[in-house]
């Protein structure tokens, strides 16, 4: 599974301070992604994986250190800039835009996209999702969970990312449509898209990850291949429940 | 950290000197200020008087209970026209409009008459706004400026009993800066009181968080009617104080315009903060004058 | 032997066209410590949300204390003895502990306005009287040192200690806790765990936990629910259910061995 | 009351009913992206009657004309509004928004009656624009249809330009939910601009039929029809476009038509009636008469 | 604790500051005016400013009176009964006024006149033409007519003059000066035409409502009224009520009160409004006294326009305080205090008749005064003298 570690670097944190006013949530950082990976973050409820991938996007301004998007530094962008650059994503809580058909919300999803590039995305998207291809007329707010976080994935495809992120995909499914979700990432990853993920159900997510970090409070504890993680005794007894 | 520490724990013991020193000082202070001022600026003290009533009452929705209105021009008219029934001159009832024989002949003193303004302010309040209280955020906004827009429409067309737009005229001057000044101590001893006890708390916590106040217990629906009403009887008060000082009332001036000077108050000396509500009574009522000769 | 402190019978909660709870029947006993565990989504929150009153039921009933309380508001659910916190730590913001702690005296003060205004005796006596239990549960608590400290300040694991704090001084008879773990390193975690225990045994409350950390669960837990998709899949003892096939599939993890 | 009667009447309320539904369209666009009521929109509306006035009278353009200078203007204004009002203030609470908005408003009404006076000005209108027309007994004005006709055909544009190309998805989408929008690589500072663009260019043009069919315009003329414009804006259910626009239309109508079959002693009664009815809608339908589309937490 | 203490410091400051700012008694006479520069009056405000400044620039190039300049101080009341109320007092306190003239609306007028009334000094009422504004107190004076003598006037130049005895009424509800001028009139019209109904129709709209459709379809099917008489409180909505009546083809002669008497009106009016008769209370053709022709080329020479009825207001209400004083023996009036003069003005003022002004005025205690109706017609879009109707030919 695990892919060429020499690829280079497509994104890099290097010490990021950020937070939420005055209450810092991230302590001194620091993550690699290299190309074609699929990289996790597990870690309970709010010790701040989701405010590091806010602070990626630009939704909050790191306080300090550095964020490097294909060596370029994109700390100080706007989101949209951010985004326009190559970035896919996938809120937690997938967060469609219910008022919105699934089209539209594809639509948006590749607002940074010209017509014709978005023409032929959205085949190949409705390609992978068939089930979104049946609904592109419904409401969002009228799927299903499964539905709606496989909307979310699609529209973070849409602009054709070189990094997709994903904030916790499985949350509130049932195993076999999380499985499902996880087969689709497998390859949307084998058609060369790197993958950054959000995971509480560790097991799933180091079973498909290449590496992986472990956050508290704020802090990476852990940083490892995934499965070499998969065994870690610490992991299992915290995160996967193993006595 | 020790003061605070101090404060809370001694709070009774502590507070109480504290406060009945500063009074006796502010008392003096009216005092000397009474005798002293002429006219004009005694009624500038005055009428930051009013404001501070005003603000405090507005703090109290606006502010701790979070509840926004834009209605409390049409409460404080709701008050001023009460008082001014119940305390104008038989001749000028007569004369001018045409009531019910008891309301006619009657001439009630300031005190009653103010009071009965606070709870007719109340009762308009409520009656007005009851239906409204599931609303939310914007919706509820819209609502309370309906009370404006009824009050002021009520009392541009109820002729016999507002005389229409022209209002009533021939208030007697009962405003001092005692009553005024009293009744803001008053109340802002009744807001501290309140909001250091069970029933501001509750208020506050409802402001601050409805669903973390309902699971501690808190019937919000219940407790923003209280507040409501509180505000909404001293929104009266004011305005039946600034009908006495005024001597005169009309429809138009309860207008939008109003209350946007009395939310100016909150905002800028703070919401949610005695001290801050006085602080802003204070500034915006010197900027209104200061900017008058330009 | 043991009491029945809260049924649920056949509790359904439908969103628009989503089921997140789902003929989901219970019953606690007093004095019980239940895990309810289960993957995110699977109902346990909304389970919570409709005992406490802040969602109305679909179908089906609550029973407390052989009473039925499916249609109180939230402040009737508190006001009859059942405490919550919840999954992100709720405190009032801009106030400071003391003022968060005081608020849960709401349904046990028994002064009125009046005494409110007049400052009298009874006012005083029954202020200063909670004053000492919230300087003790804080003392227990390890906190006291922050009670005028405003909330927005304090550290998470305080904050949440805290919030704990608030829902213990409803004095309840049950009380649920939703991931109280939840953000907190190993050490918190652990001091958290104590505190749990102290809440149930000595304080004799009865208690729901809903928790993703196993550690916790397993340790503490005298009796597991594990739900899925709003609907109860395994039931019993941890050691029960951590060998239930079911559950291993549905939320432990194929990975998962005993 | 004869059919032809009530039919004169609504045909009356026509040209009201599109000038409040331009103007609430305008509202209820700015509550969506910003989560404000843009008290000003009043003004920006008056700032559109004048520049089409002073463009016709002052610089003796013709109507067309002043109508796209009256939108520049507005537009100018709108955008000016929110880069230097709304924007420095955003994420600063609900009540300094609405401080700001209300002051801003007051602000710029006062500017324009030291700059005009208080005084009414004449808003001329061409001859092509005054002609009439019977239908039996019914009266028609050119002006009432042309605004009419006008005005729907601006809402159905707008409708269809909301509804399908990007920039109105993209509309639609913060609206919803910015900080997603964001995500997705969407600008919404220039899709707030945008809107403030379009919401200020239709009160150009209500601002516009406002001064043909009354034929004067003072600095204070925004007033009433804003906070009529912003009832309907509630009405429709927040950040609904549609809703608005046919909750203007209701309220126009249903304000003349109050005056038509009221009897003449209680017309003083209007706004409590109208008042009354809106608590009533309000309280079977707490979040306006449409759907609204702004998620509410 | 701290923070209050502070706030309190603040407001000591706050009034402090202000003691400082005290005037002392001046030499000159003073005047004062609490016309309102903004706000809904604002441009009859001015209007009234510019003729009273120029009776007060009149006097002083003559020397003033007893030897004695004269100053005229203007505080903007802001079209707001709480500022009007302070500027009254001001005036009385801080600027030592010997009379004042007060706001154009009865409103705010009733704001300041109790101050006026409770410190003894006369308040010349410049534009409100409400009859009991004359009751408000012992030092309230009306410069212009009452309303039922205006109202009176005009019923009998329309049923006699004009012969016509069937009109359609259409008022402000939620103004006074329409409601209570339409019961006048109506009463008076009834006298005249000597018919138990003259009137065809009475509707009615609100302040604020620029739509008059829906009572003009109502009008519209009254086919023979001879006119339609418009009573806006203000001047801007009556051309905007004529010209809807026109586009609904109600083609009938129109009738104004003195709300009417605008440039505004035909500015906007147009074609509507030709041919429109409004009482006024003055009119520049027809100089009733000497010094209404020196007003007049002095304030078109000064401003550039020909003054209208409220700049003669403005000017005469001035010009009656200024009489007054005049009036006064110059010895007993160096040798009084400020309080002794201005009861002074009050008892020059009851019971006498003054002839030097724009229109010649006479007052009897707590009446309005006395004085001619002028009755206009817009011809070819300006305001022509048409009659003058004088108090003794229409008074009961």
């Amino acid at each position: 599974m695990a892919k060429d570690s020499n690829n280079k670097n497509l994104l890099t944190l290097e010490n990021i301070e950020s937070g939420y006013g005055k209450v810092k949530v991230l302590h001194n950082v620091s993550l690699k992604i290299k190309e074609g990976q699929i990289v996790t973050i597990v870690g309970a409820n709010g010790v701040g994986k989701s405010t590091t991938i806010k602070t990626i996007l630009g939704l909050i301004k790191p306080s300090s250190g550095q964020i490097k998007f294909k060596n370029e530094l994109i700390n100080s962008l706007e989101t949209y800039k951010i985004i326009a650059k190559g970035i896919g994503y996938s809120p937690e809580g997938r967060e469609v835009f219910g008022n919105l058909n699934v089209y539209e919300n594809l639509r948006i999803g590749a607002y940074t996209v010209s017509k014709d590039d978005f023409t032929k995305r959205l085949e190949e998207v409705y390609q992978l999702f068939p089930r979104l291809k049946e609904r592109k007329n419904q409401e969002a707010s009228s799927l299903s969970g499964g539905e709606q976080q496989m909307l979310a994935i699609a529209r973070a495809l849409m602009q054709d990312p070189d990094l997709l992120i994903l904030d916790e995909p499985s949350l509130g499914l049932a195993p076999i449509i999380a499985e499902e979700i996880f087969n689709r990432l497998a390859e949307i990853n084998q058609m060369g898209t790197t993958i950054l993920l959000i995971e509480q159900n560790v097991n799933l997510a180091l079973h498909l990850s290449d590496h992986a970090y472990v956050m508290e409070k704020g802090k990476f504890v852990l940083d490892e291949k995934a499965s070499i993680l998969a065994q870690n005794d610490y992991v299992k007894k915290t995160y996967m429940g193993i006595a | 950290m020790k003061l605070t520490e101090n404060h809370s724990d001694n709070f009774f013991k502590n507070r109480k000197k504290y406060t009945l020193v500063i009074l006796f000082i502010f008392f003096i202070l009216l005092f000397i200020l009474s005798n002293s001022l002429s006219g004009y600026y005694y009624r500038i003290l005055l009428l930051f008087g009013i404001n501070v009533i005003l603000t405090l009452s507005l703090n109290i929705t606006n502010g701790y209970a979070n509840i926004f209105s834009l209605g409390h021009g049409g409460l404080m008219l709701a008050g001023g026209y009460t008082t001014a029934l119940l305390t104008l001159p038989v001749e000028f009832k007569a004369n001018t409009l045409s009531l019910p024989l008891w309301l006619e002949q009657a001439q009630v003193p300031f005190i009653f008459s103010i009071i009965l303004a606070g709870i007719v302010a109340m009762i308009v309040g409520l009656t007005i706004l009851l239906p409204a209280f599931r609303l939310k955020g914007h919706y509820f906004i819209l609502a309370s400026l309906g009370i404006n827009i009824i009050m002021i429409n009520i009392a541009e067309n109820v002729r016999p009993i507002t005389n229409g737009a022209t209002g009533l005229r021939g208030a007697p001057p009962y405003t001092n800066i005692w009553w005024i000044f009293g009744i803001a101590i008053f109340l802002i001893y009744l807001i501290w009181t309140l909001l250091t006890a069970r029933f501001g708390r509750a208020i506050k916590a409802i402001g601050k968080d409805q669903g973390l106040a309902e699971a501690m217990g808190v019937n919000s629906a219940k407790y923003k009617a209280y507040a409501f009403m509180i505000s909404s009887f001293f929104t009266g008060v004011g305005g039946a104080l600034w009908t006495h000082l005024i001597l005169t009332i009309s429809p138009s001036s309860f207008d939008l315009l109003v209350v946007f000077q009395i939310i100016m108050m909150l905002v800028i000396g703070g919401v949610s903060s005695i001290s801050g509500s006085i602080l802003g009574a204070a500034i915006i009522t010197a900027i209104l004058e200061i900017l008058q000769p330009l | 032997m043991s009491e029945e402190i809260l049924k649920l019978v056949k509790l359904t909660k439908k969103f628009g066209g989503l089921t997140a709870v789902k003929d989901f029947s219970m019953t606690l006993n007093k004095g019980e410590l239940l895990g309810l565990i289960g993957p995110n989504g699977a109902g346990k929150t909304t389970t919570f949300n409709l005992i406490s009153g802040n969602l109305a039921v679909s179908s089906g009933n609550i029973i407390y204390q052989n009473n039925d309380i499916t249609d109180l508001r939230p402040d009737q659910v508190a006001d009859i003895g059942i405490a919550r916190t919840f999954q992100n730590i709720r405190l009032m913001s801009g106030m400071t502990v003391l003022e968060n702690m005081q608020l849960a005296f709401h349904i046990w003060n028994d002064y009125n306005i009046l005494d409110t205004i007049f400052r009298t005796k009874k006012f005083k006596i029954k202020e200063k009287k909670y004053l000492e239990e919230i300087n003790e549960t804080l003392k227990h608590f390890n906190i006291l040192d922050y009670k005028n400290d405003k909330v927005d300040d304090l550290p998470p694991g305080i904050q949440r200690k805290a919030d704990i704090t608030r829902a213990i001084l409803l004095k309840p008879d049950l009380i649920l806790l939703d991931e109280p773990t939840a953000g907190m390193n190993p050490s918190e975690t652990d001091e958290l765990v104590e505190i749990i225990k102290w809440i149930n045994k000595d304080l004799k409350i009865s208690t729901i936990l809903v928790e993703h950390d196993m550690r916790v669960i397993m340790n503490i837990c005298s009796r597991i629910i594990v739900m899925e998709n709003g609907d109860i899949i395994a039931e019993g003892s941890p050691e029960n259910v951590q060998a239930d096939k079911k559950v291993i599939e549905a939320y432990l993890g194929k990975s998962y061995q005993v | 009351m004869d059919l032809t009667y009530i039919f004169q009447q609504v045909l009356n309320a026509l040209s009201l009913g599109s000038m409040l539904a331009l103007l609430a369209v305008g509202y209820t666009m700015i509550y969506g992206v910003l989560g404000l009521i843009n008290f000003a929109h009043g003004e920006v509306f008056m700032i559109g009657a004048f520049t089409a006035m002073y463009a016709i009278t002052g610089l003796g353009f013709p109507l067309p004309i002043a109508l796209i200078l009256a939108i520049i203007a507005s537009v100018l204004a709108g955008v000016l509004l929110e880069r230097f009002c709304y924007r420095p203030v955003q994420g600063s609470g609900d009540i300094t928004l609405f401080i700001t908005s209300l002051a801003a408003s007051i602000g710029i009404r006062s500017l324009f009656v030291m700059l005009f006076g208080s005084r009414s000005m004449q808003f001329p209108m061409p001859k092509y624009l005054q002609g009439i027309r019977f239908w039996g007994d019914i009266l028609i004005t050119d002006l009432n249809l042309i605004i009419f006709v006008f005005t729907v055909i601006i809402t159905l544009i707008l409708s269809f330009f909301i509804k399908n190309t990007k920039l109105g998805i993209a509309m639609r989408g913060v609206s919803y939910n910015k900080q997603t929008a964001e995500a997705m690589g969407i600008n919404s500072t220039s899709i707030i601009v945008a809107t403030f663009v379009i919401g200020s260019a239709l009160a150009a043009v209500a601002g516009v039929a406002w001064g043909l069919q009354y034929g004067n315009v003072r600095p204070a003329m925004g007033y009433h029809p804003g906070i009529s414009g912003f009832i309907a804006a509630v009405l429709g259910g927040i950040g609904n476009i549609s809703g608005a626009a046919i909750s203007g239309f209701l309220l126009g109508v249903g304000q003349v038509l109050f005056v038509a079959f009221l009897p003449s002693v209680y017309s003083g009664f209007r706004p409590l009636f109208v008042w009354i009815v809106l608590f009533i809608i309000l309280f079977y339908k707490p979040t306006g008469l449409f759907r609204s589309n702004i998620k509410w937490e | 604790m701290k923070k209050r203490a502070f706030s309190i410091l603040f407001i000591t400051f706050l009034l402090v500051a202000q003691f400082s700012i005290f005037t002392l008694a001046a030499d000159p006479i003073t005047i004062g005016g609490t016309s309102s520069m903004v706000g809904i009056l604002g441009s009859i405000g001015e209007m009234v400013l510019r003729g009273a400044q120029l009776a007060v620039d009149m006097a002083n190039e003559k020397g003033g009176i007893h030897g004695q300049e004269i100053d005229y101080t203007n505080i903007d009341g802001q079209s707001n009964q709480t500022v009007i109320s302070n500027a009254a007092i001001r005036l009385i306190e801080e600027e030592n006024v010997i009379a004042g003239i007060g706001p154009v609306d009865i409103n705010y007028l009733s704001a300041a006149a109790p101050i006026f009334e409770n410190n003894k000094t006369v308040l010349m009422d410049p534009t409100a033409t409400t009859p009991s504004i004359a009751e408000m107190g012992d030092y309230i004076f009306m410069t212009p007519f009452g309303d039922d003598a205006q109202a009176r006037a005009l019923a009998k130049y329309v049923a006699e003059d004009l012969g016509f005895d069937n009109i359609a009424i259409i008022k402000d509800v939620n103004a006074d000066y329409s409601i209570t001028l339409a019961e006048h009139f109506i009463e008076a019209f009834k006298e005249f035409t000597g018919k138990e109904n003259p009137i065809a129709v009475e509707e009615n709209y609100q302040t604020g409502d620029q739509d008059y459709t829906a009572q003009m379809t109502r009008i519209r099917q009254f086919k023979d009224i001879d006119a339609l008489f418009i009573i806006p409180p203000l001047p801007q909505d009556a051309p905007v009520i004529a010209n809807q009546a026109r586009r609904f083809g109600i083609n009938v002669p129109i009738i104004y009160p003195d709300a009417g008497d605008f440039d505004e009106v035909i500015d906007i009016g147009g074609d509507s409004v030709e041919g429109a008769y409004i009482s006024s209370h003055f009119a520049v053709e027809e100089a009733m006294t000497d010094i209404a022709n020196e007003f007049v080329e002095k304030f078109e020479a000064e401003h550039g326009y020909t003054p209208g009825g409220f700049e003669g207001l403005g000017f005469d209400s001035a010009q009656i305080i200024l009489e007054a004083i005049r009036k006064i023996d110059a010895e007993e009036w160096k040798s009084m205090n400020l309080a002794e003069q201005r009861v002074a003005v009050q008892q020059s003022l009851i019971n006498n008749e003054f002839n030097n002004l724009i229109v010649p005025i006479k007052y009897e205690p707590n009446l309005p005064p006395t004085k001619p109706v002028v009755i206009k017609q817009i011809k070819n879009g300006e305001r022509v003298f048409i009659k003058t109707m004088w108090p003794e030919d229409f008074e009961k």
